[in-house]
């Protein structure tokens, strides 16, 4: 049992600090805080410019086989990165390309498919949306019927995709699609990329309970997509879609970013007061702090045994939908006390000027934190979907 | 013993909800909030006519002479439809604090308007750094030769923007941590050096923050004694309280209805959700908490009640027991409702989200669980 | 609404309040207690006296039709009782007879059976018991196979009852037997009263994980009951069984027992010390103490609107489910801040003169009281079934 | 980053897992309790024929000079046996504080026979009125000209009533709540003065209240300095602490696995328990609980392990967080697996019962969580 740092490890540590430091300037920064902008674009450009900064180190897809653009990385190495960044109160990259379609690509994707699309990938020229859920097929994903019909040599296709993040922004979509309506289920299920400057296609937007606009439902009305674009072989989708799910899980454990969110709490619980007294001082204030710290101190080890285990060859298995479970109740119960913190002043929704000294200036960043991180333990298989994998696959009920 | 309305109780929320389903519908809502003053000076007019408006207030100044019940029963319907229209700010707040300030004069003039439909009111009271502490004030009224001079800064001023008279809680003696040496003043909304920031709530109701700057008031603004206003504050309460979880037990019963009838028509793995037993049983959990948190509103009517035999100390602890139930039920089946209906009930479009955030601010009025946790243990437990 | 009382109920209360000051004296209430008693029959003994003196107040069965020895009282007045009863820290009556099999008896049985029944029900001369749990039916009582089968007019009743709470000290069993085998569950059960001095019963104790002997298994080998011990129709046992269920969960919210533990809780938090503070001047034990005793305070008034429905005519329906759960939950929760209380000394078990001065004093009744008190979720129908009743008859799903 | 046992901690584990399945059945433990001692002196040999009593102990004194890893390796086999000899008490807590005394004397004494399985410890520092605050102490050592004279009465000493030594927590200067005061004195357990009233803990552990009456013992009794035996203790915590918590953590594996393996035969409505979603995912919340519950033992292996980089305050964070969650999980698995188990759980003739009462045991040693989260709180969250 191991986690000490070696020299390297603790110089690697230096560097990773020095950059976020140098590099993660407030013009990127402020860009990024999702509870106070109010205009689309300038968060999109702020992804970008941040996301290439991070291509031209080298560090922005370090999971990923080097041969392919990957960093090589070893799990130490990994763990002080993502250490660092939720210290720094950097987002993680989007995953939707970088950690979706890439690796479906590399794995599944044929050489002309990875040279075309991995490079625009990993220079985040290329922004990708995940088309897998649709209105009558959400935790149930293997109940869509988005049709692909090979039609003279190209598909066409039909369909009504939901709850697709940023689509606004994406100039790319992966899609699971139906190809065979003769068999049920997971069999007949084909993964499509698709441009999203396609004919046919139209975006609306859905306005969430928190007031923004990060979803959106994707309409394909036949809309017309060349073979080219096929992942692997027809009918296989489901499968190639499936390899990721439990790599996709273990990214939900979010616990830097939940370090962060959490020490960003402590911080305003100083200064919160309630009858002269701070809430950090407050013991019942700090019993629910320290119900969730502890969980996520937990959590921190979870991962990094399952991590661990990884690197030994292992692949994630069913424990993955643990660190989803987990990572998103923790999550949750963070802005629970966010929004505990804002009291009454956390239900107003002043604009910009008239927030400072009225109590409203960091209770938006509550509010909406706590309201759109609802979804958290909805989407990606929801966590309900979750504990019926680990009740079959693990406890094997 | 019994737990039934009256007749006349009755009537009173058969009329509510008859009118709310009819003419108050989420769609009529929806542009209701978006609108600039956020409600219908038409319906206001409406449910003055029907008398809704007049529920609490005595006889004497052309009230309907109702009591905590009434107020609970009119409350639970007008949560059912989420309504947006300021009846907790004007009729329990402001005009709660003219027929408790004892100024007959003033509520004599005010009452009659605010039944009539002609009055909207707004009470002052909190600022920044009082969160739940509203004694914590630091807003001051200055004696000047003749009458007051007040300055201040007060947050979140319900119906702030639309009240044609605002009562502001100012220190008129002793430190800004002082329970003691506030008063309550009668201010016009237009009167100079009055500054109105207004803005929406989350749950749809409009707010203001609110600059005095110098406003200057004469001695009959003064309601009730000198000093003394925080007394008067705290006889509106219980009325306050038990309308606004009146309101959130009607918001429950909504959530916990809608929530099952979805779960009865969404279908998963080809069939409705409504057959999982680890749902069902998280919703026969919120079945539970919402019974739990009726039972709380009524026993804080029943120690409220005019045979009641119980002590203050068991009045207040009712009280603060039935807030800290509401909130712990509403937390529950609010969360709950929004998981169980999965990424529709994520959706703005939905009414769902809309009832949780009325249940939410609800919750964060007067103090939060914690807070009057903390108020019903300091009264309940003590080694000496 | 109105729970206010009237001159004659405040009579009344004095009155129960002066019985119970003046009737329930050291002697009974030594024996009473669970914790204390080494021996089983001293137990029997003052549950008995106890009961008797209630029998001849007229005050032992308050719930039956008057016509058959009932008190005829108000809903006001049996809340007035029960909540006396709890504050004077009286055990309730043992329900076997009274509460169980008794309207069973004067509902269905005939003229003979309730003339031969009954009056040595009042009188606590008989002591009941029940059979209806087996080995393989337990929350799914439908499943029962203990057989009856009619043989020169008599039954020949041959099976195995489990669970039994005290039919060690019973004069009779009320038992559910299968009667026919050509139907499935719940058709062909039968209602059947036995004697337990029949030849061919025998009583095995079962030890529970507080180190006492409340329960037992009653074996029933080649055991012949006479045909006029049969409730009603013959296969139509649990029509008879089922109607009273909701009427015994509605006893199980044990509000005034709950207030009476809750009392007792507070009493000792102000003599428990840590640190040398009081553990009732304890914030985080504070929050703790109203947590529960909120949900009590709740608990209070949901039955009464139960009750108060009854009096206006209605059956208790399965909202009464609700009262079991939450009741049993509650009793739980004060049973766990009892043994919180109680600490590291409510580990051991000494013997009763090693008990002062090390912190033991009132620990055994904590710690047998949890152990013991794990039972209230599981026996009367599991809260699991509760929940399953409420879902499918209250919501519908 | 890995963890993984070494070569030597997976043979370790496999011969104590091995020998406990073999030799130390559900039977074999209920004839222990029952017996008088309450403990097996052959099985007692036994261990420390296969080198089990030896793990902490310095090569210097002919130990195997394992680490927290050796310990809570073997704890967590103990564990799953549920295991009653005295190995907390003699070798975790006596041989623990003999090791950190800094008295070479009496530990070259007195370890090589705790290995050799001569030598039975108590450590007798609990009073009635201390609770979880065990320097409120009343035990006095009073000077003598020669040696010191000790007076008090003492608590649930574990193994009190089969120890050949016993080391004693007295207080030689200070007041009954002073943190700093407290000596240890190392007496024999047939010393005059001393009586010992043995009795049975429900985990079926043995224990005894003892008064200390007038015990003489010499100047060289005092283990470490004077005033300071606190240190001594606050120095063997982390591995008594990560031992218990490690022993848990077993019994909670068991106990997962047991509950699990039950649903599957138990048949209801026809069809096996296992199959009803409400209790499926109760399942996954208990084996999540253990998950993380052995994830935090991880980490406060770490955090005492040789290379930690972390500062003290983070490694007094990461012991109280382990105690906490330990805590937290096994309650909740403990409730849980006799619920699940219905009738079956609350019997003494299944073992389930006795493995929670374990757990509840552990969770009040040294502390609960309650307490350990308070003390989490104060070196984690102050405004200054």
């Amino acid at each position: 049992m191991d986690i000490t740092f070696t020299k390297e490890d603790l110089a690697f540590r230096d560097e990773v600090r020095d950059f976020f430091a140098t590099e993660y300037d407030s013009s990127v920064a402020g860009g990024l805080n999702l509870a106070t902008i109010s205009d689309g674009i300038s968060y999109k450009e702020a992804i970008v410019t941040w996301q290439k900064k991070l291509y031209a180190k080298g560090w922005i897809a370090p999971s990923w086989p080097v041969e392919y653009g990957g960093a090589g990385w070893s799990i130490t190495q990994k763990f002080i990165f993502e250490t660092e960044r939720g210290a720094a109160g950097i987002p993680a990259v989007i995953p939707f390309g970088l950690n979706m379609v890439a690796p479906v690509i590399y794995t599944f994707g044929n050489e002309e498919q990875k040279k075309r699309f991995l490079p625009r990938i990993l220079s985040s020229d290329d922004w990708w949306c995940q088309g897998y859920s649709e209105p009558g097929a959400g935790s149930d994903l293997a109940a869509l019927s988005t049709s692909a019909d090979l039609v003279d040599g190209q598909y066409l296709v039909n369909g009504h995709k939901i709850w697709t993040s940023y689509a606004q922004y994406a100039d790319w979509i992966f899609c699971l699609v139906r190809t065979s309506k003769e068999t049920r289920k997971q069999q007949g299920i084909s993964f499509l990329l698709i441009d999203m400057k396609t004919p046919g296609i139209s975006v609306k937007p859905i306005v969430t309970i928190d007031g923004r606009h990060h979803l959106n439902e994707v309409m394909f009305e036949d809309v017309w997509v060349p073979l080219e674009n096929l992942i692997g072989e027809q009918d296989k989708g489901w499968t190639y879609a499936k390899a990721l799910l439990a790599h996709e899980r273990t990214g939900m454990a979010e616990v830097a970013d939940s370090k962060r969110a959490f020490s960003e709490l402590k911080e305003r619980a100083k200064h919160e007061v309630n009858g002269g007294r701070a809430m950090i001082d407050d013991p019942v204030f700090q019993m629910r702090m320290s119900d969730v710290e502890t969980e996520l101190m937990a959590l921190e080890y979870t991962e990094l045994r399952v991590l661990a285990a990884m690197a030994e060859g292992g692949t994630p298995g069913p424990e993955s939908s643990l660190l989803k479970i987990k990572g998103t109740e923790i999550t949750q119960s963070i802005q629970e006390l966010q929004l505990q913190l804002a009291a009454y002043y956390g239900s107003g929704i002043p604009s910009d000027g008239q927030k400072d000294g009225y109590g409203h200036d960091f209770a938006e960043e509550a509010r909406c934190g706590y309201l759109f991180g609802r979804a958290a333990t909805i989407y990606g298989g929801s966590n309900e979907v979750q504990r019926n994998v680990i009740a079959k696959m693990v406890l094997g009920v | 013993m019994n737990f039934q309305l009256s007749d006349e109780q009755a009537m009173l929320q058969n009329s509510v909800a008859r009118y709310i389903k009819d003419q108050y519908n989420f769609d009529t809502r929806r542009k209701i909030i978006s609108s600039q003053k956020g409600m219908s000076s038409e319906l206001w007019t409406i449910f003055s006519e029907l008398g809704w408006l007049s529920i609490p207030f005595s006889e004497d100044y052309g009230g309907y002479g109702g009591g905590n019940e009434d107020v609970a029963v009119i409350m639970e319907e007008l949560g059912k439809g989420i309504v947006v229209e300021p009846f907790v700010p004007t009729v329990l707040l402001f005009g709660g604090l003219l027929s408790h300030c004892g100024n007959n004069i003033v509520a004599a003039d005010l009452i009659p308007k605010i039944i009539e439909g002609s009055c909207q009111g707004a009470f002052a009271y909190l600022e920044r750094q009082s969160r739940f502490e509203i004694t914590d004030m630091k807003t001051k009224a200055t004696p000047l030769e003749k009458g007051w001079s007040i300055d201040g800064s007060k947050s979140i001023v319900l119906n702030g923007s639309n009240a044609t008279h605002i009562i502001v809680a100012a220190r008129t003696s002793g430190g800004q941590h002082d329970s003691s040496g506030i008063s309550l003043f009668m201010v016009d909304a237009d009167s100079q050096g009055i500054s109105i920031l207004p803005y929406g709530m989350m749950d749809g109701h409009k707010a203001a923050n609110i600059i005095f700057d110098g406003v200057n008031v004469s001695d009959d603004a003064i309601l009730g004694s000198l000093d003394e206003g925080m007394s008067i504050v705290e006889n509106i309460m219980p009325q306050v309280l038990i309308g606004l979880c009146a309101e959130s037990v009607g918001i429950m019963s909504v959530l916990n209805d809608a929530t099952i009838a979805y779960t009865k028509t969404r279908q998963q793995f080809g069939v409705p959700i409504s057959s999982f037993q680890a749902l069902q049983h998280r919703m026969v959990d919120n079945f539970m908490a919402a019974e739990q948190a009726r039972s709380m509103v009524y026993r804080a009517l029943c120690a409220f009640g005019d045979g009641s035999l119980e002590v203050e100390n068991e009045r207040m602890r009712s009280l603060h027991a039935m807030k800290i139930a509401v909130a712990r039920s509403s937390k529950m089946i609010g969360e709950e409702a929004i998981q169980i209906h999965g990424g529709m009930g994520m959706t703005d479009e939905l009414n769902i989200g809309h009832y949780v955030k009325r249940l939410m601010t609800i919750n964060l009025m007067f103090g939060d669980g914690d807070y009057h946790q903390r108020k019903f243990n300091q009264i309940s437990y003590c080694a000496a």
